[in-house]
């Protein structure tokens, strides 16, 4: 008895996370616009995602802004690592980047713009580089030390026996062992800086728009099966990098 | 020393950053060969602009603004530099030029004067026309789902957005306060002036009643709501149902009898600017028939001049509002704030608290 | 380990980090704290301190609307973890050649942009959609229900977007749990609710707690969700921060009201944070 | 030129000194052991050699050199760590090329330095493979050869065979030996465990509880003739008997309470060594032989009773009860198959030496 209604539970939940795709996905290939039900088949609405230059633009624009962030925040994490590695005295600066992920993000995005506005930074793709980087780095600094820590710290010792300065011991020894959760971090920060909507909404200014941003003005005014298309679309490449998360097979958590 | 020293190398890093940030910024100021436009988002065709580039040689670097608050705030800071063609809305157009930051045009150098709609010149905000000439406009109204009020009486008021008599289905509302308070106060008081207490409570009370039959407040939605049958009236602007009615033939635009809202986009020149030869060569192109047409036809706002219709079809529903009478000109307001902006926050958190 | 030469440049390659994150977030969140507090005239010159803007949203208006979006976060955190532990528990102790196809399944819609999540339920909710035809086939019903523009569509979002952030915590502490506790509590005659109070709990603590702040805290401040799915028709804070700071001149008025609901949030965290504890105990004993 | 000097090092952790003050040298070209019990402070001391540690005083000479200050990677030293520290990411060629790459020898040099040192420890198969992937010999064999690839003037070994079984652990004591001896590096070996001390070292240093060095010296001199009981009972098994020393001119004797008066041999005279001084005397177990019989020609004779009996293998243990309530042990070689006597639990027997055999320590 108990088992079926573990299975049940599961599989509703299931149900309820996957219904509304399913159905998504269904309708990106209905001849007919949103509202109407179910008239046919057709390919037509991935030819027009393919023609739809707005909606490249801000993929493009969301594509640029993901790598920039998702590069800076990991090259400046790894270096502060790389710092604390050198015997630099990191302690009390590490704990400063736990709070990224406390706030809500509502709150750093206003507090982010309001300082923009005030030294007048021009609003744009830089700044919303500069936003997500922030984010990023509240992944990317406390997961990189956490590994770091576990590292056997005669490894370390070894390679500077061996002859390895302490710069050469870090580039050859430390990073690589690093690497997997860096790599893991990165997609993950990759992903939510790609998929990131308040911060997005708030400092981009309105030069640039994010794919977010661009699917919020459809929601917002007429809707079109090129989005069921392009949720389509998005949802290949997600799935490609959890995948590519998955076949890490490195220990760090998503939480 | 260590201190001096890491003291340095900090600023030195902040200074990069900066500098990084700043850099946008810089080259904007310092293109000299280019025209620097600062406009509504969806409000020029990069089409147009790229035709014109290509025609002129002159670069043209767009700037966005989503209001016309962001734009004053912004001119005001800048006073005006930095900029060389601005598109602000009838009531910016006032405070602009009150605070002096515009330049008088000059009119030798505009060759369509004489193919501008009458009715959009000489309003209040700049009665001579001296500072400003209309580029678009647009009405506000209700948009009706033909099929539900086939068999329903319509009638072209306001009560069927109001009137608990008159409504027994779910509207969309706008999600502007701005809009939605003076569009109140009009319905109520037949007029659009700054309110008193009591006619502020009767305002509020008015909103709270209709949020009962309220289905969504959406600005922009409100084509959405009419099109997925979830809302047979909803409060929209006609440019929104212009292009809704092109995709869903069931979707109607009506302009209520007791008069209604308009709003009329400008160009005008900041005083600061001082590449005057390449604006007008930019006005005049934007002017032209073809880009008034094709403007037209992408956004859904009514063009300023009448001859652009000439060299197209327009249909019958569309010519009613762009030949209005002077009687009918006469019933169209202006936006503009009839309480005080603290007072237009507090009653909308209020409403929806 | 140390180096007798002094050199500067690790100091130099670490500190952008380190600026990063004190120019772009501390010094940012200390700029709102202050500017709410600060008294500035028209032209930008800052004239004094004054607790105006801080009063301003004192009134029983602005803290309604703090108040239910704390209703609103802790509705969702309370449905989020009574939905995502027994399926944490589930991916957790399912046998290993699925845990991964069930836990890739979990994270996918994860990683996959919110607003079509939004997009998605339209086509579930709506007066023509899926589950109004469902019911209808179903003969539950004859006439469509508006699901959408209501606090159930709300609801439904926000559990369906927030739920993963509930599940990965509370399913990665179950998976550093000492699997024999649990069997060995069930062989020394433990009831199932003895041992879940008594042994599975206590030791998830961390990932539940974790998760419900994760879940939370985010969704206090949730202002496109019930835009989309509730037809904005009730402020949350996040619909005021954004009206205020999008809306016109009002930026300084957006960070005060940011302000002082966030310290409303950080005061039901700690409060939550020890009924929590107070509870626990309360179930262990 | 690889002998190595420490002076007055001094190094404190937490607050409490864990090396005094200690003078040393290593000599050039020997295989030296550092013998200590767990946790005195001879890790600490090889970690200040290799430059993992900073010294708070004195000085490290390497030669005529003065290395105190150098970097650790400046040192010509290299080290086996206790569980060999193997890269875990690079695999067994490029574990063994590490230091020579830092070193940016040329890529063919390289390899054939590598490929020698394979082939002598028989890692040929294995040069692709991960650390993981090995055995604990082969991960030790690794190490070794990871540490000795670029030829350094000294290796240091951290209780480098702490991991290993042992069968294992005493083939790859000879191996070490050998290796040393066709390297004329200078290896300084730590260890807690005395046979391994006593088995590879040309010299070796004792270290007491408190970092200081005890005892500098063969094998066979510390065995043999241990200048303190500390040493005497770290360094093999030994017994321990308490007494005042008597007739230092005529015939030098021990009294020792309850058991009477034995004789004794002073080869060397000491300042502590007066007549009615309380000393002590180390007799080591394999020293005494034991009977049942009444045997002449010993210098010395006890009684006592035996309470318990370990069989060794190559020798068997007695645990003896004697009168003043000591108890003491006594190996016996199993040299035949039926020993013509048995001994066995409880029985009375007669323990005899001869005065040579017996160290006299201060007490």
């Amino acid at each position: 008895m108990g088992r079926i209604w573990k299975l049940l539970i599961v599989a509703s939940t299931y149900l309820f996370l996957y219904v509304p795709i399913i159905v998504l996905l269904v309708f990106s290939f209905n001849t007919e616009g949103f509202p109407s039900p179910w008239k046919g088949f057709t390919w037509h609405w991935y030819g027009e995602l393919l023609h739809s230059t707005h909606l490249w633009q801000a993929f493009l624009n969301s594509l640029i802004v993901a790598i920039c962030a998702t590069s800076l925040s990991l090259i400046i994490g790894v270096l502060l690592i790389f710092y604390a590695a050198q015997g630099g005295r990191t302690g009390k600066f590490l704990s400063l980047f736990y709070g990224n992920l406390v706030i809500p993000e509502t709150v750093l995005a206003v507090a982010l713009l309001s300082f923009f506005t005030l030294i007048s930074i021009p609003l744009g793709l830089t700044t919303l580089i500069v936003a997500h980087t922030v984010l990023g780095l509240g992944f990317v600094i406390p997961m990189a030390y956490a590994r770091f820590l576990e590292i056997d710290l005669r490894l370390t010792e070894a390679s500077l026996v061996l002859g390895a300065s302490p710069a050469q011991t870090f580039f050859k020894v430390t990073l690589p062992l690093l690497r997997p959760a860096l790599i893991a971090t990165a997609l993950l920060v990759f992903i939510i800086s790609f998929d990131d909507f308040i911060l997005s909404y708030f400092v981009a200014g309105s030069t640039a728009q994010t794919l977010s941003l661009y699917i919020l003005s459809m929601l917002r005014s007429g809707v079109s099966p090129v989005v069921n298309a392009l949720s389509a679309v998005l949802l290949v490449l997600s799935s490609f990098l959890v995948l590519v998360f998955f076949s890490l097979k490195s220990r760090t958590r998503i939480f | 020393m260590k201190w001096f020293t890491r003291s340095l190398i900090t600023i030195s890093w902040l200074i990069l950053i900066f500098s990084c940030l700043y850099l946008p910024k810089w080259e904007f100021l310092s293109n000299k060969d280019s025209l620097n436009v600062f406009a509504w988002g969806d409000i020029l065709d990069p089409a147009a602009i790229a035709e014109f580039e290509k025609e002129s040689g002159i670069k043209v670097n767009l700037n966005y603004y989503s209001s016309n608050e962001e734009l004053l705030v912004k001119l005001k800071v800048t006073k005006g530099e930095g900029y060389d063609l601005i598109i602000p809305s009838d009531y910016a157009v006032l405070l602009l030029k009150n605070e002096g930051l515009l330049k008088e045009l000059n009119y030798s150098k505009l060759g369509f004067l004489n193919r501008i709609n009458p009715r959009l010149l000489h309003h209040n905000y700049d009665l001579e026309n001296k500072y400003s000439i209309p580029y678009e406009w647009e009405i506000f109204g209700l948009g009706i789902d033909k099929d539900y009020f086939k068999d329903r009486p319509l009638i072209p008021s306001w009560k069927m957005i109001f009137d608990r008599a008159f409504v027994n289905y779910k509207i969309a509302m706008t999600n502007d306060p701005a809009e939605a308070l003076p569009l109140a106060a009009f319905y109520l008081f037949k007029q659009v002036n700054p309110l008193n207490a009591s006619q502020i409570q009767d305002v509020k009370n008015l909103l709270l009643t209709q949020k009962a039959w309220v289905e969504a407040y959406a600005s922009f939605r409100g084509d959405y709501f009419l099109a997925t049958k979830n809302c047979p009236v909803v409060f929209a602007s006609s440019s929104y149902i212009w292009r809704t009615m092109k995709l869903f033939p069931f979707v109607d635009f009506i302009v209520p009898e007791e008069g209604s809202f308009i709003t009329i986009e400008n160009l005008c020149i900041p005083k600061a600017s001082n590449k005057e030869e390449a604006v007008y060569k930019l006005i005049n192109f934007l002017y032209r028939p073809h880009i008034i047409q094709r403007h037209f036809e992408l956004f859904g706002f009514f063009p300023p001049t009448l001859d652009a219709f000439s060299t197209f079809s327009l249909d019958e529903k569309a010519k009613r509002w762009v030949y209005a009478s002077e009687e009918d000109f006469s019933k169209f307001h202006f936006f503009r704030p009839i309480v005080s902006s603290q007072q237009l926050r507090d009653l909308w958190v209020e409403l929806k608290e | 380990m140390k180096s007798k030469t002094t050199s500067h440049i690790p100091f130099t390659l670490g500190l952008p980090a380190i600026i990063w994150q004190i120019v772009f977030f501390y010094l940012p969140l200390l700029f709102i704290i202050v500017s709410s507090i600060l008294k500035v005239s028209e032209s930008g010159m800052i004239q004094g301190i004054t607790l105006k803007k801080i009063f301003l949203f004192l009134s029983p208006v602005y803290l309604g609307v703090i108040g239910s979006s704390l209703l609103l976060a802790l509705s969702n955190a309370t449905l989020c973890l009574l939905i995502g532990y027994p399926i944490a528990y589930f991916l957790s102790f399912t046998s290993s050649r699925f845990k991964s196809f069930f836990l890739f399944l979990l994270i996918v819609p994860f990683w996959t942009n919110f607003l079509l999540h939004v997009y998605a339920w339209f086509f579930v909710l709506e007066k023509e959609g899926f589950l109004n035809n469902l019911l209808r086939f179903l003969g539950i019903i004859d006439q469509p229900i508006h699901f959408l523009n209501s606090l159930f569509a709300i609801m439904v979002m926000m559990v369906y977007y927030y739920l993963p952030f509930m599940i990965l915590p509370i399913y990665s502490s179950l998976e550093r749990l000492d699997r024999r506790l649990i069997e060995a509590s069930l062989d020394l005659g433990g009831s199932w609710s003895h041992t879940f109070r008594r042994i599975l709990l206590p030791l998830t603590l961390s990932g539940v707690r974790g998760g419900f702040f994760l879940v939370y805290i985010p969704s206090f401040a949730e202002f496109a969700i019930p835009e989309l799915m509730g037809g904005d028709k009730q402020m949350f804070v996040g619909s005021v921060v954004s009206h205020y700071i999008l809306g016109e001149q009002t930026g300084s008025l957006g960070a005060a009201f940011t302000v002082v609901s966030s310290i409303a949030l950080l005061i039901s965290v700690v409060v939550l944070f020890l009924l929590i504890n107070k509870i626990m105990k309360r179930v262990r004993a | 030129m690889r002998s190595i000097k420490l002076t007055n090092l001094t190094k404190s952790k937490h607050g409490s000194r864990i090396i005094d003050k200690v003078n040393l040298t290593i000599p050039s070209g020997k295989f030296f052991a550092l013998l200590g019990p767990s946790g005195c402070g001879k890790t600490t001391l090889l970690r200040l050699m290799a430059g993992l540690e900073t010294a708070d005083g004195g000085k490290i000479y390497l030669g005529d050199r003065d290395i105190t200050d150098l970097p650790i990677n400046e040192r010509p030293i290299n080290m086996v760590f206790q569980s060999y520290a193997l890269f875990p990411h690079l695999d067994v060629f490029d574990n063994i090329a590490y230091s020579l790459k830092i070193k940016k020898l040329p890529k063919l040099v390289i390899e054939q330095k590598v490929f020698k040192i394979l082939e002598s420890f028989h890692l040929v198969d294995h040069i692709h493979k991960l650390p993981s992937q090995l055995s604990g010999g082969q991960q030790q064999r690794v190490a070794l050869a990871r540490a000795i690839v670029s030829e350094p003037d000294v290796l240091l070994l951290d209780e480098p065979l702490a991991a290993l079984d042992f069968k294992l652990r005493e083939r790859m004591l000879i191996e070490l030996i050998e290796l040393q001896d066709k390297l004329k590096t200078t290896f300084v070996y730590v260890t807690h465990d005395q046979f391994e001390a006593l088995t590879v070292a040309d010299q070796m240093a004792i270290m007491n509880h408190n970092g200081d060095i005890e005892q500098i010296g063969t094998p066979k001199e510390i065995y043999e003739f241990p200048i303190s009981s500390f040493v005497a009972k770290f360094v093999g098994t030994t017994n321990i008997f308490s007494g005042e020393l008597l007739h230092l001119d005529t015939n030098p004797t021990i009294h020792i309470p309850d058991l009477g008066d034995f004789s004794i041999d002073l080869p060397q005279k000491k300042s502590w060594m007066k007549e009615g001084n309380h000393v002590a005397m180390s007799i080591r177990p394999e020293k005494i032989f034991i009977t049942k019989k009444e045997v002449k020609n010993f210098s010395n004779h006890m009684t006592g009773f035996v309470q318990s009996i370990v069989y060794h293998g190559r020798s068997t243990q007695y645990n003896i009860l004697l009168k003043n309530n000591l108890r003491i042990q006594v190996f016996e070689q199993n040299e035949e198959h039926f020993p013509q006597e048995v001994i066995d639990y409880d029985n009375e027997v007669n323990l005899y030496w001869q005065k040579e055999n017996v160290v006299m320590l201060e007490k």
